[in-house]
């Protein structure tokens, strides 16, 4: 498999706040990656800079090209979907309007079939089909912001805790529908996730960060047996 | 000319008019603003903002004064015109007014544009015993020469055009006759209605309805509909810019045929009266000068000159521009006469011209002269003709005005309320 | 009755009017939830372009007013390219006062290049009266405008609701970060409604001055601006139709007090126009048919 | 406590440049004359209360209301009235605008409780080009001059025991600053007033900035930004929103009253035109362009509001430019372009100039604070809305 | 202590409350679970007064809080925290939990303006929040604005800020929302703390069970804006119903 998505040394600041200092990571195609790590640790920051959101130095290569400098409109145009931390539900259109405008850049033919069947995986959505996002509740908004990035059909997609403030029942269906996408579809996702048992099930391989450093990395199975990481993120 | 210090006493300069020299600051002097090479005269109006179009006049006087400068310096010295804008907002006229009197070495203002902006203006010019040759309001108050002997109106006061309009519709068109009237809702249009209704008082015309409106309104549609529904004979305009020719417009487009009489501020061929427009036939203007566009004139040497000069200049020859002109002229001429007396040109000798003033510029029309006799007759601008709009008839590529009767002078009365 | 009808046509033909340079003030405020104060002055130089072209060069008016609209679109992706793209799109207090700046800036350029007196557009409509009923008369003029405004408005509200363009406008206006997650251009999503917008300005614009009763001067639309802003909010910020309605609504109420409250004079047709707008907006605080914004916790 | 040096140095030139100012010196730049007088700057003292009042709506508040141009003309003529025709002592009559001013605002302040963000801007930009009709109503004509404006006559003069006339001969001693620029000649009486008047409405000024901090801070500065920020989680800790917001109308209106009065202390005549949809533009404009996030900002907006528009006018040449491009309304345009260009060089307004340098100074270790969101519609959608 | 009686809330189309009755006892922690858009937000919402519902009754310490506006339910005793934060960006850690005690002091703007008696004040309430700060651990960051911190820190000044209001009732949307499982964990201790500390009835949304087994006394469960459920956690975790409409076959 080859790599689709590589960080090398990367860094970022905000502001006079160091947020990253030398993040390297790897995605192949195809592949699921893992970020954990504890609050404030960088996981959003490193998603912010591979979308183009934060300026960052250091090398990001996508696909093949360096991504440096690129706009997060141009990055999306490459197939690479963000799904940000606070979900950015485009509150003051309905629910159809903000999946609608999740296949923007693509010709419209097949987008009313696509809606019917993210209204399959979240039946929730699909009640709520006229309702302004704005008013959704937490976890609604969670799930429009999933299904509208997947709108998208993306190469990469960049989960940004995408269980938080979900419902047990929830999650799991939202994991299976994850892990569907990718077999039928091969795209390869970045997730950060604070439910490290649920992420290392899911995952290929993931990067613990700390700090604005990865400070470890591997396969995911591995990496659940490591006591370090049980201890940090799996609690007792 | 003065000095510092010591008593320079008391001066009547005409009559019932006397400046007291004593109150005038330390360092003040009586050839102040004149040097060996300039005499500087000051003005202050709106070149931006709403009323912009009346910066105009600033560009006609400086254009005269260019051409004075360079056929027949006064005194072989050159007129210098320092302008400053204040886009009619008082507070920066009162800036503007404070700050040419300390900084620039000023001989006279002439024109400061506004009503309120010469009242605001008016204590400050008269402490620092500068004078101000036509300040550009019809206010009556401004012509006050008893109490302020330093301000002179530069305006024909919309109340003797108000008093005219009055005799000429109880005259000519017939006693008793219906009026509406249409006003700018500012100090301009306040001025006419406040003729109109005193001689509405007396009975000498009948008022069927008055409407204002603002300033800066989008358009007179609604006031219009009223002013038609009144029906009456007469409809008289006392408002200016483009709500002229909106009105003559609008006038022209409704069933309503009455007797059109409207300010002298719309007398312009070009800009109310489109050169080939039938609209506003017959409309009665009361009318001081001439109009750059009017074919009437094209024989008057004089005034053909004055367009010559506007015309190098590229400025308009009829509007604002030529009334620049009129008030250079006024400056030119009345500096001249002051240069003659005894003294030479000084403060007090220009205030002597001003105050016993009879000037007449080719601008106005034949036979109008600027009198003034101190107390007796504060005001410059008194008599006009009335005037009748005759549009093109074919081939000629402008309209024109024609008089009738004689000039008309209320020579004395303006002050009458 | 004559009078009351007269009336009532009044305010229908200076509704209108209001109505269509509301019309390019929402185009703006619905892809940026921006106030552009510059509208009117952008719009002012295109009239005067059409003016430059027909009556000076002799160009037929109806084919100068196109070559203008597109023009002016120019013009409007100009002025975004050139100012609006420089600002923090979040920021809308400097953003507004840039286009106060501008508003004073092209206000004075017409100013100097063309000089304040008036002039007279050639009429877009034919004179004279559709249909007179007494005293009172229904303009081809204001017929023409409405006409005008309203194919205007089915044409953008049909290309807005069914094209992707639309969809780009609300999603920018609303979250433009995500916007941009998505792959919006944003920056060509906005300067698409700057330039509709100033197409939209010169023909209001142009409508406006073409009434034989009005002139072209570089003051024009200061005038009318306050109260096609006030129209735009009464309809309703981000509702193209509610541009008509307000406008509309505006003009018969501002000519009906006028005409018949004895103690608000003509000349306070400001105060009416306030009036009204502070009722509806009590009532209904998005305008007539503004969509409300809903952030819940 | 540090010897206050930087206090000390404001004191000294605060006192000194009115000195300077009322020689009205000039700077010739590129052919330009651009003067520099006591009018204006005392002008600069009355626009910056004006602008404080925006600042502390908008900036501070979060409510885009636009209202400070018509309630400064309210206390321009409420003072006028009272000085010309109650004859009250101008003191009194300044003070007089603020209870006024204050109720007026709280009125407006009740339909802005439901009325946001753009709405509420344009609908107050409306007010303000209303004032000129109503001061011209023949209702109120008689007691307003109507379009002719109403006069004061005579003019604010220094007590004796004042030594403010002989102070350039102490000033003018100065080396390098006073011989220069101050001279040492006494004052004339007119010059005398004038800076008599800079210092009286200075002082006013100065004490309405101390007020306004104070409201700033502490527990009722809380409470403002909070309601400006969130309004619900405003709420949840026991803020009146509704009673914050009012409030803050009225005490913003209050403001821009007293800006008023000191306006019709100043120039001594009040017109109708004074108070358009103009000022409030250039009140808005000083309000940006100041920085509309901190006290500071209203000081130098008032400052660019009072001096900028007058220099842009002086503009009689431009290298390059032919004469006759000149005559028309240069002044408008390149203050036009300043307005364009000052935000764009400077989003957080004049201050920010000099904050940036002593932020540069003090590094700060925690990272600088983060600038206040931006007022932005909140409307909880709801079946019903609470007051 | 905390009665909800009857409470019915609909917006639009949607209803959100169906007839909604339960009670919370005094001084215990009462959770209430139930799928996305089950409603238990829109419940904190009706008891702190930020939407009103279409019928029923709330009643606390015997008082009807529907009778009351909004900022007055904090006097009366009852605080809470919000699901995607309600901080004060513009203002530090610090400030925001001062103004947690906004009606424990009483300077308004004219007091303010003219400083009068106001020093003594401030310097409580800043002592008051300093030492709440640094007993939740976020003492380093009390000059930090509130905003760029990590979400699950920002939650924590959330909680910071309620207490400072010193009440009886607490309201906690979501908590955990954010933590790792080990902070999680920390964050049970600190509130069993501070509930026995405070005596405090807490009213706790979350949908982290582990978090809600550990620390509940009652669980309540919602669905479509119904009851389903209300009893022990054990007895609630073995429902049938909530285990099809809630927790799956995984839990
Ligand atoms: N907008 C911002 N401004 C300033 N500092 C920020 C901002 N966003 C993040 N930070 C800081 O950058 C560091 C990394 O933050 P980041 O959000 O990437 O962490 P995280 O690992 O995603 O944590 P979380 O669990 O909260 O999602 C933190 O110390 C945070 O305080
Ligand atoms: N203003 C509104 N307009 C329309 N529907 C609304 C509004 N507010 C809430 N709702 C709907 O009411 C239902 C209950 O919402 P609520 O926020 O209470 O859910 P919740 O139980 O807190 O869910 P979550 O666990 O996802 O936070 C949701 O389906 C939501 O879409
Ligand atoms: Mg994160
Ligand atoms: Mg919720």
């Amino acid at each position: 498999m080859s790599t689709l998505l590589e960080l090398r040394d990367v860094h970022a600041r905000y502001g006079s706040l160091r947020a990253l200092h030398g993040i390297d990571l790897q995605v192949a195609e195809g592949e699921t990656v893992a970020l954990l790590g504890a609050n404030g640790a960088g996981k959003t920051t490193t998603l912010r800079c591979v979308s183009g959101l934060v300026t960052t130095t250091g090398e990001i290569a996508y696909d093949g090209r360096r991504l440096s400098g690129h706009t997060p409109e141009e990055v999306a145009r490459l197939g690479v979907a963000h799904v940000p931390q606070g979900r950015g539900t485009f509150t003051g259109l309905n629910v159809e309007d903000n999946l609608r405008v999740g296949a923007i850049t693509r010709s419209g033919r097949g987008v009313g079939a696509e809606i019917a069947r993210w209204y399959e995986t979240f039946p929730r959505l699909g009640e709520r089909r006229r309702q302004l996002a704005g008013s959704l509740s937490g976890g609604e908004q969670q799930m429009l912001a999933i299904a509208r990035a997947l709108m998208m059909r993306p190469k990469l997609l960049l989960l940004d805790e995408p269980s938080l403030g979900l419902a047990p029942l929830v999650v799991a269906d939202l994991f299976a529908a994850l892990v569907e996408i990718r077999r039928s579809t091969g795209t390869a996702v970045l997730v950060v996730e604070q439910n490290a048992r649920l992420a290392l099930g899911f995952a290929d391989r993931a990067y613990v960060v700390e700090a604005g450093h990865i400070v470890l990395s591997g396969e995911a199975d591995r990496l659940a047996g490591e006591d370090r990481i049980r201890e940090a993120y799996l609690g007792g | 000319g003065g000095g510092d210090g010591g008593s320079r006493g008391k001066i009547e300069v005409a009559k019932g008019t006397t400046v007291d020299l004593d109150t005038c600051p330390s360092g003040w002097s009586d050839t102040g603003g004149i040097t060996d090479k300039e005499i500087r005269i000051g003005i202050s109006l709106p070149k931006s903002g709403s009323m912009a179009s009346v910066g105009a006049m600033a560009d006609g006087e400086q254009a005269y004064f260019d051409h004075v400068n360079d056929s027949d310096p006064i005194d072989g010295k050159k007129l210098v015109l320092v302008q400053r804008d204040d886009a009619y907002n008082p507070a920066r006229t009162r800036t503007n007014v404070q700050e040419m009197l300390a900084g620039d070495n000023l001989f006279a203002f002439n024109y400061v544009v506004g009503t309120a902006h010469n009242l605001g203006v008016q204590p400050l010019i008269e402490e620092s015993c500068t004078p101000h040759l036509m300040a550009g309001t019809g206010d009556p108050r401004i012509n006050d020469p008893a109490r302020h002997p330093w301000t002179i109106g530069g305006m024909f006061s919309q109340r003797s055009e108000a008093l005219i309009w009055c005799d000429y519709i109880k005259n000519t068109i017939g006693a008793g006759k219906s009026v509406a009237a249409l006003y700018m809702d500012n100090d301009f249009g306040s001025n006419y209605a406040k003729g109109v209704g005193a001689c509405a008082e007396r009975g000498e015309v009948k008022l069927a309805a008055s409407v204002k409106h603002a300033p800066d309104a989008p358009g007179i549609t609604n006031q219009l509909t009223t002013l038609a529904a009144s029906k009456a004979d007469v409809v008289l305009l006392g408002t200016t810019g483009a709500f002229c020719p909106q009105a003559l417009a609008g006038i022209a487009a409704s069933s309503w045929k009455p007797v059109v009489i409207m300010s002298l501020t719309c007398a312009q061929i070009a800009l109310t009266f489109q050169p080939t427009d039938p609209d506003g036939s017959g409309t009665r203007v009361v009318l001081d000068r001439k109009d750059g566009d009017d074919d009437t004139f094209k024989d008057d040497r004089p005034f053909q000159d004055v367009v010559k000069i506007l015309q190098e200049a590229g400025l308009d020859v009829s509007g604002r521009p030529l009334d620049g002109v009129l008030l250079g002229m006024y400056v030119e001429r009345t500096l001249r006469k002051a240069l003659t007396m005894p003294g030479g040109l000084t403060r007090v000798n220009v205030l002597k011209a001003m105050w016993n003033s009879d000037v007449a510029v080719p601008v106005s029309l034949d036979g109008i002269r600027f009198r003034t006799s101190g107390v007796d007759d504060a005001f410059l601008m008194e008599s006009a003709r009335i005037a009748t709009y005759v549009p093109p008839k074919d081939g000629a590529k402008a309209g024109h005005f024609t008089f009738s009767g004689d000039l008309l002078s209320i020579e004395g009365q303006s002050g009458r309320q | 009755m004559d009078l009351l009808i007269a009336r009532i046509f009044d305010g229908i033909a200076t509704g209108s009017l209001y109505a269509t340079i509301a019309l390019a003030l929402v185009v703006i405020y619905k892809s940026t939830a921006l106030i552009n104060f510059a509208q009117g002055e952008m719009a002012m130089i295109g009239a005067f372009l059409v003016y430059l072209l027909s009556v000076e060069h002799g160009w037929n008016v109806y084919l100068s007013l196109l070559v203008v609209m597109a023009l002016s679109a120019l013009g409007g992706v100009a002025v975004h390219r050139l100012v609006v793209s420089r600002f923090d799109p979040r920021e809308h207090l400097p953003l507004v006062l840039a286009t106060l700046g501008l508003l004073l800036t092209l206000n004075a350029l017409a100013g100097i290049v063309w000089g304040h007196h008036s002039r007279r557009l050639p009429q877009i409509f034919p004179s004279g009266n559709l249909l007179t009923y007494g005293s009172a008369s229904l303009r081809w003029y204001t017929v023409g405008v409405l006409a005008v405004s309203l194919i205007v408005l089915t044409a953008l509200s049909l290309f807005l609701r069914h094209s992707r363009i639309g969809l780009s406008f609300r999603a920018v206006a609303t979250t433009l970060d995500s916007a941009r997650l998505v792959g919006i251009q944003v920056n060509r999503v906005i300067a698409l409604a700057w330039a509709l917008a100033a197409a939209m300005g010169t023909l209001a614009a142009t409508l406006y001055v073409s009434d034989p009763l009005r002139h072209l001067d570089p003051n024009i639309m200061d005038r009318v601006l306050i109260f096609a802003a006030a129209a735009a909010v009464l309809g309703g910020l981000d509702s193209l139709w509610g541009s008509l309605a307000g406008g509309l609504l505006l003009g018969l109420t501002e000519s009906l007090v006028a005409g018949y409250v004895p103690w608000i004079p003509p000349e306070l047709g400001v105060c009416v126009a306030l009036g009204t707008l502070l009722l509806a907006l009590l009532w209904r605080p998005s305008g007539l048919f503004g969509s409300r914004v809903t952030v819940r916790v | 406590m540090r010897f206050p040096v930087k206090a000390l140095i404001a004191a000294v030139f605060l006192v000194v440049v009115p000195f300077v100012a009322v020689k009205t010196p000039a700077l010739l730049i590129l052919g330009n004359r651009f003067t520099f007088g006591i009018q204006n700057l005392t002008y600069a003292v009355v626009l910056s209360v004006a602008v404080l009042s925006l600042v502390l709506l908008v900036g501070f508040g979060g409510q885009l209301s636009l209202s400070s141009g018509f309630f400064m003309g309210v206390g321009a003529y409420q003072a006028m009235v009272a000085m010309t025709w109650l004859d009250w002592p101008a003191l009194v009559a300044g003070a007089s605008v603020v209870p006024t001013t204050f109720l007026l605002g709280v009125l407006l302040g009740l339909p802005a409780l439901r009325i946001r963000g753009a709405y509420l801007a344009l609908v107050t930009v409306t007010l303000a080009a209303v004032l000129p009709s109503l001061v011209r109503l023949p209702l109120l004509e008689g007691h307003t001059g109507g379009s002719n404006g109403l006069p004061l006559e005579g003019r604010a003069e220094p007590p004796a025991w004042l030594p403010i006339a002989s102070m350039p001969e102490v000033l003018g001693r100065i080396p390098l600053l006073g011989p220069q620029f101050i001279g040492t000649r006494p004052l004339p009486p007119g010059e005398a007033a004038a800076v008599w008047l800079y210092f009286v409405l200075l002082a006013c000024a100065a004490l309405v900035f101390w007020f306004v901090r104070g409201m700033l801070r502490g527990r009722s500065g809380r409470a403002i930004r909070a309601v400006r920020d969130h309004e619900i989680g405003a709420a949840s800790c026991g803020v009146d929103v509704a009673g914050t917001k009012v409030a803050l109308f009225g005490w913003s209106a209050a403001l821009a009253g007293v800006s008023g009065a000191m306006y019709a202390v100043l120039f001594r005549i009040v017109a109708p035109d004074t108070f358009g949809i103009t000022l409030t533009i250039y009140l808005l404009f000083g309000m940006i362009a100041g920085g509309y996030r901190r006290l500071g900002g209203a000081v130098a907006g008032g400052v660019v509001v009072a001096f900028l528009p007058a220099l842009a006018a002086q503009v009689t040449s431009l290298p390059g430019v032919p004469a006759e491009w000149l005559r028309g309304p240069t002044g408008a345009l390149v203050l036009g372009l300043l307005l364009v260009v000052i935000p764009l060089a400077l989003p957080d307004g004049v201050v920010s100039l000099y904050s940036r340098r002593v932020r540069a100074r003090r590094r700060a270790t925690s990272p600088p604070p983060p600038p206040p969101p931006v007022p932005e519609t909140v409307v909880v959608s709801a079946r019903k809305e609470q007051p | 202590m905390l009665e909800i009686a009857d409470v019915t809330v609909r917006f639009g189309g949607v209803l959100a409350l169906d007839r909604l009755s339960f009670s919370a006892q005094e001084g215990r922690v009462c959770a209430l679970i139930g799928p996305n858009g089950a409603g238990k937000t829109t419940l904190f919402n009706v008891v702190s007064r930020v939407c009103a519902p279409e019928s029923g009754r709330v009643v606390f310490a015997g008082q009807d809080l529907l009778r009351r506006r909004r900022h007055r339910i904090l006097g009366l005793g009852a605080a809470r925290t919000f699901q995607n934060l309600a901080l004060w960006p513009s203002m530090s850690v610090r400030e925001n939990v001062m103004t947690g005690a906004h009606i424990h002091a009483s300077a308004g703007l004219l007091r303010s303006g003219l400083r009068l008696r106001t020093r003594g004040e401030e310097q409580r309430l800043a002592r008051e929040a300093d030492e709440l700060l640094a007993s939740l651990d976020l003492a380093e960051h009390a000059d930090h604005p509130a905003t760029g911190l990590p979400f699950g820190t920002l939650k924590r000044v959330e909680l910071a800020r309620a207490l400072m209001g010193r009440p009886r009732l607490l309201l906690l949307d979501e908590p955990a929302g954010g933590l790792t499982h080990p902070e999680v964990d920390e964050l049970v201790l600190l509130l069993r703390g501070i509930v026995a500390e405070h005596a405090l009835t807490v009213l706790l949304v979350e949908h982290h069970m582990g978090m809600i087994m550990r620390l509940s006394d009652q669980v309540v469960v919602l669905d479509s804006g119904r009851k389903i459920a209300d009893g022990p956690p054990d007895e609630v975790r073995n429902d049938e119903r909530v285990v099809a409409a809630y927790l799956g076959a995984q839990a």
